[in-house]
């Protein structure tokens, strides 16, 4: 049977997401895996932002921020289920991306990075020096989603550690899966027109400014559900989500796994998710080392780590 | 026939300088115009206000009789206006088959939504799309290549892919950027042939090329631009003759020399 | 009329130091097209290397001589070893791998030096100077100055010296700049020299003021290249009037508004001036090429 | 398909690289602290003092005779590491008891873990809220910043002040404790006639010190703050010649502050401090003399670096947990709880801890010492 390369990845992270538990030596490495997936999820709003649409962000952590936030305060004071809290988070995230993208996404380059990165710092600012609602930078609960109470009822006894690894990888199945149906639909061909020339996209007829809109609404939203899933994980939430690093963190692990592929970035994110867990050995070294490699992987294998190393085992296969 | 296109003392400056001044034309539908004139006459830079990439300093633009003057690429798209470049501007890490569906963005796009969730009618439109370039793709003669990256085409295989895209627009007026440019002889034959169906279905051409077998060939219209500004026009065989042409001609060849 | 005046003096020393960053930021971008996330980094190890040469008993000039020169080299091993095996990547991936040089530079600091915060010396005294009410200190005229003149350097060295012009050349054209024989390989390390060396001025003058830590860089590079982007990157002139007003800005908002959302003021400043002029106040206009 | 297969073995195995697990060690002790990132400032000594007194012990013979590992981890500031690493700590490591969350924010996302599984966990971050309202296996060793506040009061009251202005850090810190402050200073009749803040990063602050000097009756300021924010507003206040009384919080207790603001500038400066700045000065008679001069001998001599009250609250939190494990006899996370919150007139370098089942920090403000600077050096201000 062949598979379309959609099918094949689809089902490459499934089989990653059952298997793996398979080998897991203790509870502690679930928590890991679902790190892993929410910010696979991140990342993946950003292949579709940077690496169908070709557009630079350095501030997608603010919408992970608004997404992270609206699960902490809308059960609180609004009353609304968490679950409903995380929709409203991202409804809220995609109205700002709309209402900040249309003068932003006019900018090129590194003039866009830095607009993007100022609207971040705004997000975060908020977030910590609006003590009356976030309460500052000490962070604030986040009520319980109450799913796992209810798979219980039903039987299905997880651990905590354990629902939130399943939870989290069927959430970052859904958005690998609506990001490669777009990424082979009129939409998806339209932004990867525009990254590649936009005047020739502008020509055959693309709304370049509303094809950007959409994208950069689209990975908003992927990052806000991805703030509300750490949030409701961590039942715990600061500003820190919405912080600079947050947001480089996001690009870097897109770019440095493959921008181009959903499945790189979602590689890259477990790369970047699993290297400060291995380099506690080496503590005083790590940001040494994660320098290190962000720049030797960017430098020697420019496509990103997984088409890299697929091209290698393709080489030494043929 | 009334005029598809027409452009009325259109100009543009960069910089102080006068890069076209005051040049007006028009093109109806089956006709071939070509623009012509010794490099740097300001031909692109036509095509570039024509087509909405730059803003016309002074003049009009009018497509079927509406006033489209700096509008928007792909509001003039939507208008039934395409066009091709003289330096390639190609979707590289498409494959060739991408580029051709890419020229349907307008007849396939739909919702987001649908897109983002695979619905039937996106895969539809989708579908629809793909067989429509297929087709185009065999017409300039690319089918074997359907599935190649964009990237690793050659030259002159890239120029007969846009003029692909371009044909996808299902355009009313089509603007050609040196069509025949880097290809063999051939080559230029087919796209002869290409344009001149493409003129017979009703099309309205603008061209620009270098060719000038190519051009006295197949237009019905040629404009002659020199330092920005229309210095003769008429048909190929007027035009020949025009000793202000040739004088620019020689002109140039003689600059050339000298730089 | 005092306070107003004493807005305006901090907002000058704090913009002074943004100015300085963002010059440092200037001439990496007109060489290369390449912004520098790293530049926040010269500064720091400017400042640390002459606080630990300082310490080691090297007298002031010195240390901060050893502190440039140091740093310089660094730059020149940046460029080397990062920047040019990368020529030709996207955006995106140079983005990254500034930023990883940074943070790669930050955790061989927190190695070499140490996690403590130092300080150095006024170069001329604590003793503030009194003006119409309001104060300002000794070392924020350094500061300012340091700016003023780098600035004039650079003005001089881009539009009146030939090896200035070959840069320009190079970022606007590299191949045409190999053509009429710039050495484009020397006018890149050059650039990173310079840009290192300016940073690590920079981080000489203002650790008086600003005291210094192996992890200040990021902070002052957010800020510089706010600064820059405001003025429009690779204009000094942009540079520095978009350091003093990122300053201006905040100092103001600080005493008249909020001084919650005084770096809030100035980012929203940014955006309103990006919208408006997508270049930046003084940048160059570009149009798409076809 | 043979293809993804391939990679699939690929990845599973470098999912699962470098996460080897613990050895073995007969009491087991788990640490996260915020060693680098924004509070590394506070969480470097925190984790120097903790790697020096586990030394310090297994040289004399362990505690009840066995030898103690601390496995340490940094999580850089960041609550969610934090988390991850309290679940390592936890699961993987199989602690029997956790020390850490340098940080509000950090101990916060500790808490849940520690409370779920059921692993005593003493924090070194000052937010009231971490221990009140009490939850079984939540400990604390510093001061809340509402008792900093309230001992700053106190002394602006004996003072005779009653309208004061306030500079914050708008880190979690100096946040925390503004809020602290303004909701209990009208337990002391004082009002704050003017409100700033200041990114921890900033370079100058005479905007903010030019509003508050021009707020009307303002009679003394207060700076709640860590890091070099409080240095450099110690020196535009000296810049500015504002003349007033200037208090700072226990974040910059440390004679590293006196240094960086300058002897000059901090001449006067009044803050909440703990017997460890002034070890020196102690009268012999002091119970927590002995304390306090070993561990700042230990500590300066091993790191070079001067202490601060921020190293002291993790030697107290090791104190606290070696006492109760030596009390309990037992590696038993229940064990343990229960002998913590037994624990009584324990003295350690902030202050004497007696703990019980409604009080899990057991200092009260006598602890505090104002101490104000005197020609560079501290001393009492009482």
């Amino acid at each position: 049977m062949k598979l379309t390369p959609k099918q094949a990845t689809l089902l490459v992270l499934a089989a990653l997401i059952a298997l793996t538990p398979f080998f897991f030596p203790s509870g502690y490495y679930y928590r890991v895996g679902a790190l892993i997936f929410v910010n696979g999820l991140a990342v993946t709003g950003i292949v579709i932002l940077t690496g169908y649409a070709g557009q630079v962000s350095l501030g997608h952590a603010g919408f992970a921020g608004i997404g992270a936030y609206a699960c902490a305060l809308a059960p609180v004071h609004l009353g609304l289920h968490p679950a409903l809290a995380a929709v409203l988070g991202a409804i809220l995230s995609g109205c700002m991306a709309w209402l900040v993208g249309r003068p932003i996404l006019r900018l090129k380059g590194y003039y866009l990075a830095v607009a993007t990165l100022g609207f971040g710092i705004l997000v975060s600012m908020v977030l910590n020096n609006e003590r009356w609602l976030t309460r500052g930078p000490d962070g604030i609960d986040v009520p319980d989603l109450g799913l796992r109470g209810l798979l219980k009822g039903w039987g299905l006894d997880l651990s905590n550690g354990e629902f939130w690894y399943f939870f989290s990888g069927l959430c970052l199945l859904v958005g690998a899966w609506l990001a490669l149906n777009l990424y082979d639909s009129p939409t998806g061909r339209a932004l990867r027109a525009l990254h590649g020339s936009e005047i020739a996209a502008r020509v055959v007829g693309v709304d370049v400014a509303r094809a950007k809109l959409q994208a950069f609404v689209i990975s908003a939203v992927y990052a806000s559900f991805s703030g509300s899933l750490l949030a409701l994980q961590n039942k715990f939430v600061t500003p820190d989500v919405a912080g600079f690093m947050h947001s480089i963190e996001m690009v870097t692990m897109a770019v440095l796994g493959g921008v181009g592929s959903v499945l790189g970035a979602i590689f890259g994110a477990g790369i970047l998710t699993l290297l400060p867990q291995a380099l506690t050995v080496f503590a005083e070294y790590e940001q040494l080392l994660l320098g290190l490699v962000m720049m030797l992987v960017m430098i020697f294998l420019r496509e990103g780590l997984l088409p890299s190393i697929l091209r290698k085992i393709r080489g030494t296969g043929e | 026939m009334s005029a598809l296109l027409s452009i009325e003392g259109l100009g543009i400056t960069f910089g102080g300088l006068k890069a076209v001044h005051d040049v007006g034309f028009s093109v109806r539908e089956g006709e071939i115009v070509s623009v012509i004139g010794p490099n740097g006459a300001g031909k692109t830079t036509l095509f570039n206000m024509i087509s909405g990439v730059y803003q016309p300093g002074a003049g009009r633009v009018s497509l079927s009789g509406e006033d489209v003057t700096g509008m928007r690429p792909d509001l003039l798209a939507r208008r039934g206006l395409s066009r091709t470049f003289q330096n390639l501007q190609i979707f590289q890490s498409m494959t060739v088959l991408e580029n051709a569906i890419a020229g349907y963005h307008l007849r396939e796009s739909g919702s987001v939504l649908a897109d983002l969730l695979g619905l039937p009618a996106s895969r539809r439109r989708a579908l629809t799309a793909r067989e429509g370039a297929r087709a185009l793709l065999a017409r300039v003669g690319l089918d074997r290549a359907a599935e190649r990256e964009a990237g690793n085409l050659c030259y002159g295989a890239l120029k007969r892919l846009e003029i692909a895209r371009a044909l996808a627009l299902n355009p009313k007026v089509l603007l050609l950027d040196e069509p025949a440019a880097g290809c063999n002889a051939v080559e230029t034959e087919e796209i002869d042939h290409l344009i001149a169906e493409v003129a017979a279905s009703g099309v309205a051409i603008l061209l620009v090329e270098h060719d000038m077998k190519m051009v006295m060939r197949i237009s019905n219209h040629i404009v002659v631009l020199d330092h920005g500004e229309k210095i003769a026009e008429g048909d190929p065989a007027t035009v020949s003759r025009d000793p202000a042409v040739i004088a620019a001609y020689l002109g140039t060849e003689a600059d050339h020399a000298d730089g | 009329m005092s306070e107003l005046l004493q807005f305006l003096l901090s907002g000058v020393t704090v913009g002074a130091v943004y100015a300085l960053v963002a010059l440092g930021f200037t001439i990496i971008f007109n060489a290369s097209d390449v912004v520098n996330f790293a530049q926040g980094e010269f500064v720091m190890l400017g400042g640390m290397t002459t606080v630990f040469a300082h310490a080691a008993g090297l007298p002031l000039p010195l240390a901060a001589l050893v502190a440039i020169l140091a740093t310089a080299a660094i730059g020149v091993a940046l460029n080397k070893l990062a920047i040019e095996p990368a020529r030709g990547a996207p955006v995106v991936s140079l983005i990254i791998i500034t930023i990883g040089a940074s943070i790669f530079i930050r955790g061989a600091a927190q190695l070499v030096f140490d996690k403590q915060i130092h300080k150095l010396p006024a170069f001329s005294g604590d003793d503030p100077i009194v003006l119409l009410g309001a104060t300002i200190l000794p070392q924020s005229l350094w500061v300012i100055c340091g700016a003023l003149v780098v600035f004039a350097g650079l003005w001089f060295f881009f539009t009146r010296t030939l090896l200035g012009r070959a840069v320009l050349a190079t970022s606007n054209n590299r191949l045409a700049a190999q053509l009429v024989g710039i050495n484009t390989n020397f006018v890149m390390t050059l650039s990173f020299a310079l840009s290192a060396g300016i940073g690590a001025l920079a981080g000489v003058l203002v650790t008086p003021i600003t005291l210094t830590s192996y992890d200040v860089g990021l902070g002052l590079a957010l800020k510089g290249f706010a600064g820059a982007m405001l003025g429009g990157m690779g204009n000094p002139k942009g540079a520095l009037a978009g350091g003093f007003l990122l300053g201006l800005l905040e100092a103001l908002t600080a005493g008249y508004l909020s001084s919650q959302y005084k770096d809030a003021a100035a980012f929203v400043v940014i955006l309103a001036v990006l919208f408006f002029m997508p270049q930046g106040l003084f940048g160059r206009k570009s149009t798409d090429r076809v | 398909m043979m293809k993804l297969t391939k990679t699939t073995t690929a990845l599973a195995t470098l999912a699962l690289l470098g996460l080897a697990g613990p050895a073995l060690a007969e009491i087991r002790i788990g640490a996260t602290l915020s060693a680098t990132g924004p509070a590394s400032f506070l969480g470097d000594p925190e984790a120097k003092t903790l790697e020096m007194l586990v030394e310090e012990v297994n040289a004399a013979g362990g505690i009840n005779g066995e030898q103690v590992e601390l496995v340490l981890y940094d999580d850089g500031g960041d609550p969610n590491k934090a988390r991850t690493f309290a679940t390592r700590l936890v699961e993987d490591d199989e602690v029997s008891a956790i020390i850490g969350g340098t940080t509000t924010g950090t101990t916060m996302s500790i808490i849940a873990v520690a409370e779920d599984a059921e692993i005593p966990f003493i924090s070194l971050a000052g937010a009231v809220d971490i221990i009140d309202p009490v939850k079984p296996y939540t400990f604390k060793t510093p001061h809340t910043d509402r008792m900093a506040c309230q001992k700053i009061f106190e002394d602006m009251q004996k003072r005779g002040f009653s309208k004061i202005g306030m500079i914050s850090g708008t880190d979690g810190f100096g946040a925390s404790m503004q809020a602290q402050c303004k909701s209990v200073a009208g337990e002391y009749a004082i009002e704050i006639v003017a409100d700033e803040t200041y990114d921890p990063k900033d370079a100058d602050m005479t905007a903010q010190l030019t509003k508050i000097k021009g707020a009307e009756g303002i009679q003394a300021v207060l700076n709640p703050g860590f890091g070099q924010g409080p240095s450099i507003v110690t020196r535009n206040y000296k810049q500015l010649a504002i003349g007033l009384p200037l208090y700072q919080s226990h974040g910059v207790a440390s004679d590293g502050f006196i240094d960086l603001a300058g002897a000059d500038a901090a001449e006067g400066v009044r803050l909440p401090g703990t017997a460890l700045l002034i070890a020196g000065i102690l009268p012999d008679s002091d119970p927590q003399k002995p304390v306090v001069t070993a561990y700042k001998t230990a500590f300066e001599t091993r790191t070079g670096t001067p202490v601060g009250t921020f190293g002291g609250y993790a030697h107290d939190a090791f104190l606290i947990l070696k006492d109760a494990i030596t009390r309990a006899g037992s590696t038993e996370p229940a064990a343990i709880r229960d002998a913590i919150e037994a624990t009584s007139g324990l003295v350690g370098t902030t202050g004497t801890y007696t703990m019980s089942p409604e009080n899990h920090l057991g200092l009260d403000l006598s602890a505090f010492r104002m101490l104000e600077i005197k020609g560079g050096t501290w001393s009492m201000a009482e």
